[in-house]
């Protein structure tokens, strides 16, 4: 679904990432230490930077030069790293927000404010009063009611309760199943690889390591993470 | 008895053209956070806009009703240009903002002053507002009435257009976090033109009120931007009802102290009056909270 | 000198975030404050820390910490860190501890220039293992190395008391680690709060542990106690928590630190 | 290279005395020296504007305020001084028996007039800056309150014509301390203390920024409440930065006078004030010499553009606040910098947005 | 010090070169700035009466070569570029200003440096400098005539209306004296800034007071909110007239129809019937850069140039000091458009006719009043006994 091949980028004179191609699969799992280029590459693939070379596909077309919200349009959606979230907007608006102009929009928001208890309990709470944790799961309800071909998640379960982790993982392997592609940058390497097809390792923005996904790969990926 | 109601009733039309000029500033700095002071050039602009459409077609009765839509499409153009040339590159740095639109404003009074005869250019007043309402035993000038009705038709408009429509969520999203608000799938070039279109074009609008009352020239833009600025603050940023009653409250301010002393020192009170309430509630009337800590 | 919180309510126009929070920390132990998201953590270090007003109480010692300006509470030598990092980016690492060590010294000597680097920088350098970036602009830094930055930051402040609100989100697993046994060192005379969703993290690490949930203390003991206890379980760890705790003790003992 | 930077800036400065106090009175007319101190006076306050906003983050649109202080001050002792045991002849029309206002009365000591213009500002901004600091008012709103200000006091002066002779201001000084102003080797001396005024305060700025203070107003400027967190109160640090500026602010105001020989409300309003914000974003807002050297560049500009190409100087005053702020945000200081390329720095600001945002809206 | 050391030290030699084939003059006023919108036509008619003067042979068979310097609307600016069109350019003499402030920056330093500035705006009077030449009013030749006027008409009350800077305030307070002496009451006083156009609030005070006539020295645009807010009220000119000594036939089309049937005092309208004012009109309607009318100050800058052009062929030199000798010594006289004027050599003023006009629908003044001969000016108003001598005193005094 996604393809991104032999991509470099950078944050002005700074190059981050050098000649990376991510292996195609459904789930794709990144993975590699802090400072590795990880959030650099998703913010690549959804379109916040440019790379200075090298092409990103998506669904067979070739969407490199297209804006963050077009890709979207296309199909693609994204939770950032970092508990984002619109904070003088209520909850209940982030969620708006994003199904404004989409069928079904209600119904889309329920849908995610069911799935997420402590967001139906805070609605109307400005969002930038929720914990941290909170907000994190208000990031991935937004990129779920756009009913995405591919979904773009950047440490998606940091800063999140137990509960909700395994709830979050089950989610990913449930869109998976259901034939949703996933690009997934996680630090628990057991869950990443177990729910991963392909995965892999970025060291200084070069990858060092790829592979299959599955359980079996987790001791080979920490030893290939070992400082 | 008299006394107490004139300036009331004075002040209200001064806050009413206050507030319409504000109203521009309280989406564009209020909502994108662009400090422009070149607002008060873009009131010029819908100024210059009436005399023109009255040029064209007559200073009539039809013309103040016509003048209002297209001085508000003239004036929002040139906000558009401006935001393509020159905001769409700043966003990340707002208060530098404030330093470019000086330099844009000096450059449109420059130009209005070579374009236009130096001395300004008449707007006529309409024969319908002529005369006088009596309220209250105080005969209430139909011009004056005209404001406060054009300013609430304005604030209705703009209200409506941001609560009603998903459009109000859209632009209050790109503004908190640009990149958060395009992986959300807002066009958020989109939006950002079009707020800016609509703040300029409403700071058309506040001008063909302000060619009602002043002169119509190319130094009218500064003398209402920075009480313009003040209202929207002391209303607090991105409060439209703040802006609206920091608005009436500053023209009746202002009024009353015109009663009581000069126009001169009214206007250095009133002044004084919108820094110490910002000194006591520097949020504003209504007030915003985040718990971030930058 | 310990940290001994009693009763502490945080109230948002109505809201209960924190609703009589009591408990304490000692020097020599990794202190964990768990909880669900939104019990009212990171609230409680706010409170602790003059960002939001809280009443109740928080002692330092004989110190009452709550009511004073946020500034005079660090002076007071409590420091800590923000769920997101937050460092000084423009400033290099070696300003960015030079500012932290400030609060020691007399205001006549701010007018100086820095010459040389004070001994406690030095230290606090080599324990977080930055020596090599100290001309690095912070802003440059990695996600990790801003972490042990802040950290850097609060041993120069010569902190009594550190209060770290999830310090090794965003981690990899050795990363992680390493700031768990640095953490463990810096204990050893200084009271350590870490507030952490990590369970692996935390069942290495973590002294004693307090749950809080929905503002209120659900459970406080030993790490096993905690993990046992239905009520955490049903909450926090979930089936997931549930399942792992029998892993939790293969953690080796000696990565524990006494009393 | 950070070893060695502090004191080539101190060369520099060096250099630029040299220059001031040396050269340009050998080789300028009369009239150009003159102008040269004019703008050596707005330079002394652009210095100020440096350190306040550069280096503090504080956009001060209202120097104008502590300009005039100095200004006024030094403007109501030479007119007193110039009409002797007389009332100043601009009061007698609109009231003639009245006596000297009040607090003009002070005014005629040469030390309470010296100690007004350095202890008004500070007095004033110690005052101003308390209560904005400690209220958190800082970003637009600090700058529009400043500008505020400096429009309140412009519009007040021009309406006390018989106290403070209005928007015509106060001109047509004699004497100077004792010294006949026409004479010109009084006025080269008048431009040599504003020259070396100059210098002083960049000899003051280059120790600030050299010093720890310096590291923490860049620190409190970029992350006022994590400063907080380290145990300092932010509000202090902003405040020593602004009163300094102000002070600066008031020395330049008081050199205007007997310089250019008149000072009016005009000078101190938001164009005037905007104008000195021009220079020093020109010149480079953070740098040690961007600022005095944007602000004289600027008023050059307007002294000889201005002449041969008026409306042509309006024009390219308007383009260079645009250019220069959109395509160089550090000044014209940052050039050579841009040039010697590999050096590691943090890329340009890439993520403020949420965090300058705030900076406005609140 | 004392005073001979202050104004003892002798003036630099004038750097003039009056040998070539031309001769440079300064011309100065706003040409950016809020006073642009008046002073960029005064500038304007500069330019064309030097091009006359030059088709005409030029002064002393030389040539005009004008520097044209932007004041900038600031009054410190005026006297920087005063300074330096004396010793840098080294022109003979410098023609413009505006408003009171920019001749006061200017009057000190063409003191300094003996230099000559010829002023065309009516003004305040109580002024003289052996260095300035006065081109437009004084307040006997325009604010007297206007009070007589109104004495005439039998008005018992007046409300004072102005913008707030020195003309204004000097004004009134003659209006004062005078209004006194006459029996008419002020019945209020009211200054709005100079840039400010929102006169609500004082119109209200007006309707209340209730006065038989208004007199207005607002000055710029700040009149047509003036003239704005006074039709919202009610106010009308039959009932409630306004005469003003600042608004003119330039000013007069920006307030639209609202103007009409007001008055004025000046001493030359566009209407006015002499022999020289058609071709007057005529060459400025042709001129580029015209607004098609004529107006006072207009017409009194025009006269400026003129007049500089018979001093100097009258002292036969550009020298400052012959040129005052000569105006001392002879009569100067020009056939300006409002007549023959005729150079007072003591106060550097001109004699000037007095004229009411009001406002018709074409914006242009129809002449309701003349005075029967010329007014010789009396800046200091030593021929009226109701101006205080002793004030006169103190201001002579004070300038020295
Ligand atoms: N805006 C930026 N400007 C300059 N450099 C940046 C910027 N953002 C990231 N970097 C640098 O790029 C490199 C890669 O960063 P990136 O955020 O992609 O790493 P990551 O693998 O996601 O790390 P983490 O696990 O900490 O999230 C780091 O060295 C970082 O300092
Ligand atoms: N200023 C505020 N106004 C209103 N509610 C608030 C405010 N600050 C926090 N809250 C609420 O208080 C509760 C506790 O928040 P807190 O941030 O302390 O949780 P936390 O335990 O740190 O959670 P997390 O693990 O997700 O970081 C949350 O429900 C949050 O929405
Ligand atoms: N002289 C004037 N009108 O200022
Ligand atoms: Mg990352
Ligand atoms: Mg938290």
């Amino acid at each position: 679904m996604l393809e991104l091949t032999d991509v470099e980028a950078g944050y002005g004179r700074t190059r981050v990432l050098h000649g990376v191609t991510v292996p195609v699969g459904r789930v794709v799992a990144v993975l590699g230490h802090n400072g590795a280029g990880k959030t650099t590459l998703l913010r690549l693939a959804i379109g916040l930077i440019k790379p200075s070379s090298g092409r990103v596909v998506f669904d067979g077309e070739d969407v490199t030069s297209l804006a963050p919200n077009q890709r979207i349009a296309r199909g693609m959606a994204y939770v950032p790293q970092g508990q984002q979230a619109f904070s003088q907007l209520t909850t209940l608006e982030n969620l708006q927000l994003v199904a404004d102009g989409r069928r079904g929009g209600k119904a889309l928001v329920d849908a995610q404010l069911a799935r997420f208890p402590a967001l139906e309990q805070f609605a109307a709470r400005k969002a930038g009063l929720l914990s941290g944790g909170q907000r994190q799961q208000l990031a991935i309800a937004r990129a779920l009611i756009t009913s995405p071909k591919l979904l773009i998640l950047d440490e998606p379960t940091e800063g999140i309760q137990p509960t909700i982790v395994a709830e979050i993982e089950q989610t990913i392997v449930q869109l998976a199943a259901e034939g949703i592609n996933v690009l997934l940058v996680e630090q628990h390497i057991g869950f990443a690889l177990e729910a991963a097809e392909r995965y892999v390792v970025l060291a200084s923005g070069r990858v060092t390591q790829t592979g299959d996904g599955g359980a079996a790969a987790t001791s080979t990926v920490r030893a290939a993470m070992a400082i | 008895m008299d006394a107490l109601i004139t300036p009331l009733l004075n002040g209200s039309a001064q806050g009413a053209l206050l507030l319409l000029a504000a109203l521009g500033l309280s989406l564009t700095f209020g909502q994108m956070g662009v400090i422009n002071m070149a607002h008060g050039e873009f009131l010029m602009i819908g100024a210059f806009t009436a005399y023109l459409v009255q040029q064209v077609i007559g200073a009539g009765d039809l013309s103040i009703p016509v003048a209002l839509p297209v001085a508000f499409v003239v004036a929002g153009l040139f906000g558009l240009l401006l935001e393509v040339a020159i905001i769409q590159w700043m966003y990340r740095r707002p208060l530098d903002t404030l330093l470019v639109t000086v330099g844009v404003s000096l450059i449109l009074q420059q130009a209005a002053l070579q374009i236009f005869p130096s001395q300004g250019v008449p707007v006529e007043k309409p024969h319908w507002l002529d005369g006088q309402l009596n309220v209250l035993g105080y005969d209430w000038p139909l011009r004056q009435l005209f404001t406060i009705v054009l300013a609430i038709g304005c604030v209705a408009a703009l209200a409506a257009w941001l609560k009603y429509t998903a459009f109000g969520r859209r632009i209050r999203a790109t503004v908190q976090n640009r990149d958060l608000a395009e992986t959300s799938g807002i066009a958020t070039r989109t939006v950002d033109r079009l707020t800016f279109f609509a703040g300029s074009g409403l700071a058309g609008v506040a001008g063909v009120a302000a060619s009602l009352i002043g002169g119509t020239n190319s130094q009218m833009g500064t003398q209402y931007i920075i009480p313009a600025f003040l209202v929207v603050a002391a209303g607090g940023i991105g409060q439209l009802k703040g802006t609206i009653i920091a608005a009436w409250a500053v023209g009746v301010a202002l009024a009353y102290f015109a009663d009581w002393t000069t126009g001169s020192l009214a206007q250095v009170l009133a002044f004084i009056l919108v820094i110490v309430f910002l000194q006591l509630r520097p949020q504003g009337l209504f007030t915003v909270r985040t718990r971030s800590l930058v | 000198m310990s940290l001994v919180v009693t009763d502490l309510r945080v109230e948002f126009s109505g809201f209960v975030a924190v609703g009589g929070v009591s408990f304490d920390a000692h020097p020599g132990e990794v202190r964990f404050l768990i909880g669900p998201n939104g019990a009212g953590k990171t609230t409680c270090i706010d409170a602790i820390t003059g960002l939001t007003k809280g009443t109740g109480s928080a002692r330092l010692g004989e110190t009452e910490l709550l009511g004073r300006p946020v500034h005079t509470i660090v002076r007071l030598g409590v420091g800590r860190t923000f769920q997101t990092a937050s460092v000084f980016d423009e400033l290099s690492v070696l300003q960015n501890l030079d500012i932290a060590a400030g609060r020691h010294r007399r205001p006549a000597s701010l007018l100086r220039t820095r010459t040389g680097v004070d001994a406690s920088i030095e230290r606090a350098l080599e324990e977080t293992g930055l020596a090599g970036e100290l001309a690095t602009p912070a802003g440059i830094l990695s996600h990790g190395q801003k972490q042990w930055l802040e950290i850097a930051m609060l041993l120069v402040q010569d902190a009594k008391v550190l209060l770290l609100d999830e310090p090794v989100a965003g981690m990899s697993q050795d990363e992680r680690t390493a700031t768990g046994e640095l953490l463990q060192r810096v204990a050893a005379n200084r009271i350590v709060v870490v507030v952490e969703h990590d369970m692996d993290f935390m069942r290495r690490f973590a002294t004693r542990v307090t749950v809080l949930h929905q503002g209120a203390v659900l459970a406080e003991g030993a790490v096993s106690e905690v993990q046992a206890d239905p009520k955490v379980q049903e909450v926090y760890l979930g089936t997931a928590g549930a399942a792992t705790t029998a892993a939790a003790s293969a953690v080796p003992e000696p990565l524990r630190k006494e009393d | 290279m950070s070893k060695l930077k502090p004191w080539l800036s101190l060369g520099g400065i060096g250099v630029f005395a040299v220059l001031l106090l040396a050269v340009a009175p050998l080789v300028l007319t009369e009239h150009w020296l003159n102008n040269l101190g004019k703008y050596c006076c707005w330079a002394i306050a652009a210095v100020g504007i440096g350190l306040a906003w550069g280096r503090g983050g504080m956009l001060v649109m209202g120097q104008g305020v502590f300009f005039a202080l100095g200004a006024y001050s030094m403007a109501m002792h030479l007119t007193l001084e110039t009409a002797g045991d007389r009332v100043p002849g601009f009061m007698v029309l609109y009231d003639p028996l009245a006596p000297l206002p009040v607090f003009w009365e002070p005014f005629r000591s040469a030390g309470f007039t010296l100690l007004a213009i350095v202890l008004l500002p500070v007095v004033l901004a110690g005052l101003l800056g308390y209560a904005l600091f400690k209220r958190g008012v800082k970003g637009a709103y600090f700058a529009i309150l400043t500008q505020a200000l400096a429009v309140a006091l412009a519009t007040l002066i021009s309406s006390t014509i018989r106290e403070t002779g209005g928007d015509t201001g106060l001109s047509d000084f004699k004497y100077f301390f004792g010294f006949v102003l026409n004479d010109p080797a009084n006025k080269v001396m008048v431009y040599l203390i504003a020259a070396a005024l100059l210098i002083l305060c960049l000899l003051v700025v280059w120790q600030l920024y050299r010093s720890r203070f310096g590291e923490l107003l860049v620190a409190t400027r970029d992350a006022e409440e994590r400063v907080r967190f380290l145990g300092y109160d932010p509000g202090t640090v902003k405040l020593v930065a602004f009163v300094v500026s102000a002070l600066m602010a008031s020395i330049g105001g008081a050199m205007f006078v007997p310089i250019v020989g008149i000072i009016t409300p005009a000078e101190i309003g938001a164009a005037a004030s905007i104008f000195l914000i021009a220079g020093v974003a020109l010149g480079g807002r953070a740098s040690l010499f961007g600022p005095a050297l944007g602000a004289m560049a600027v008023g050059w500009g307007q002294s000889s553009l201005g002449s041969t190409w008026p409306d042509g100087w309006t024009y390219l005053l308007g383009l260079l606040f645009i250019v220069v702020i959109l395509f160089l945000p550090k000044g014209l200081s940052s050039l050579p910098a841009r040039f010697t390329a590999a050096r590691r720095s943090p890329a340009e600001p890439q993520a403020p947005t949420a965090a300058e945002l705030e900076e406005v809206r609140s | 010090g004392d005073d001979t050391a202050a104004q003892g030290s002798a003036p630099a030699a004038s750097c003039v070169d009056a040998s070539g084939a031309t001769i440079k003059l300064g011309f100065l006023n706003s040409l950016t700035g809020g006073m642009a919108i008046s002073e960029k036509t005064v500038s304007n008619v500069l330019h064309m009466a030097a091009d006359e003067i030059n088709a005409g042979g030029g002064i002393l068979g030389k040539k005009i070569q004008y520097v044209q310097e932007d004041g900038a609307t600031d009054w410190p600016t005026f006297a920087e570029k005063t300074e330096k069109l004396l010793t840098q350019d080294c022109v003979a003499a410098i023609f413009g200003g505006w408003t009171s402030s920019s001749r006061k920056a200017v009057k000190p330093v063409v003191e300094k440096h003996n230099g000559l500035f010829f002023y065309p705006v009516q003004y305040e009077g109580l002024e003289s400098s052996k260095n300035i030449y006065y081109t437009g009013a004084t307040t006997n030749q325009q604010i007297i005539p206007a009070m007589d006027f109104l004495k005439s008409r039998g008005v018992k009350t007046l409300f004072l209306a102005g913008s707030d800077y020195v003309f204004p305030r000097t004004a009134n307070a003659i209006i004062k004296l005078y209004a006194a002496k006459l029996g008419i009451k002020i019945v209020g006083e009211e200054y709005v800034p100079l840039d400010k156009d929102d006169w609500t609030s004082q119109v209200a005070k007006i309707v209340k007071a209730k006065p038989d006539f208004i007199f207005n020295t607002i000055n710029g645009s700040s009149n047509v909110g003036f003239v704005k807010a006074y039709y919202d009220a009610g106010l009308t000119a039959a009932k409630t007239p306004i005469i003003s000594v600042s608004i003119a036939e330039e000013e007069a089309p920006a307030m639209g129809h609202e103007v009409t049937g007001h008055f004025a005092s000046w001493n030359y309208f566009q209407s006015l019937k002499t022999p020289t004012n058609p071709k007057f009109i005529k060459s400025w309607q042709a001129y580029p850069n015209s607004s098609g009318v004529t107006s006072d100050p207009m017409e009194a800058a025009y006269i400026s140039l003129y007049l500089y052009k018979s001093l100097v062929e009258k002292a036969g030199s550009f020298d400052v000091d012959a040129v005052n000798d000569a105006a001392k010594k002879n009569t100067i006289t020009f056939d300006a458009p409002e007549g023959t004027v005729t150079l007072d050599g003591e106060n550097h003023h001109i004699s000037k006719p007095g004229h009411i006009g009001q406002i018709n629908a074409q914006n242009q003044f129809t002449v309701v009043w003349a005075s029967d001969k010329f007014i010789e000016p009396d800046p200091y108003l030593e021929k009226y006994d109701w101006f205080p001598s002793d004030v006169r005193k103190q201001l002579t005094d004070a300038a020295g």
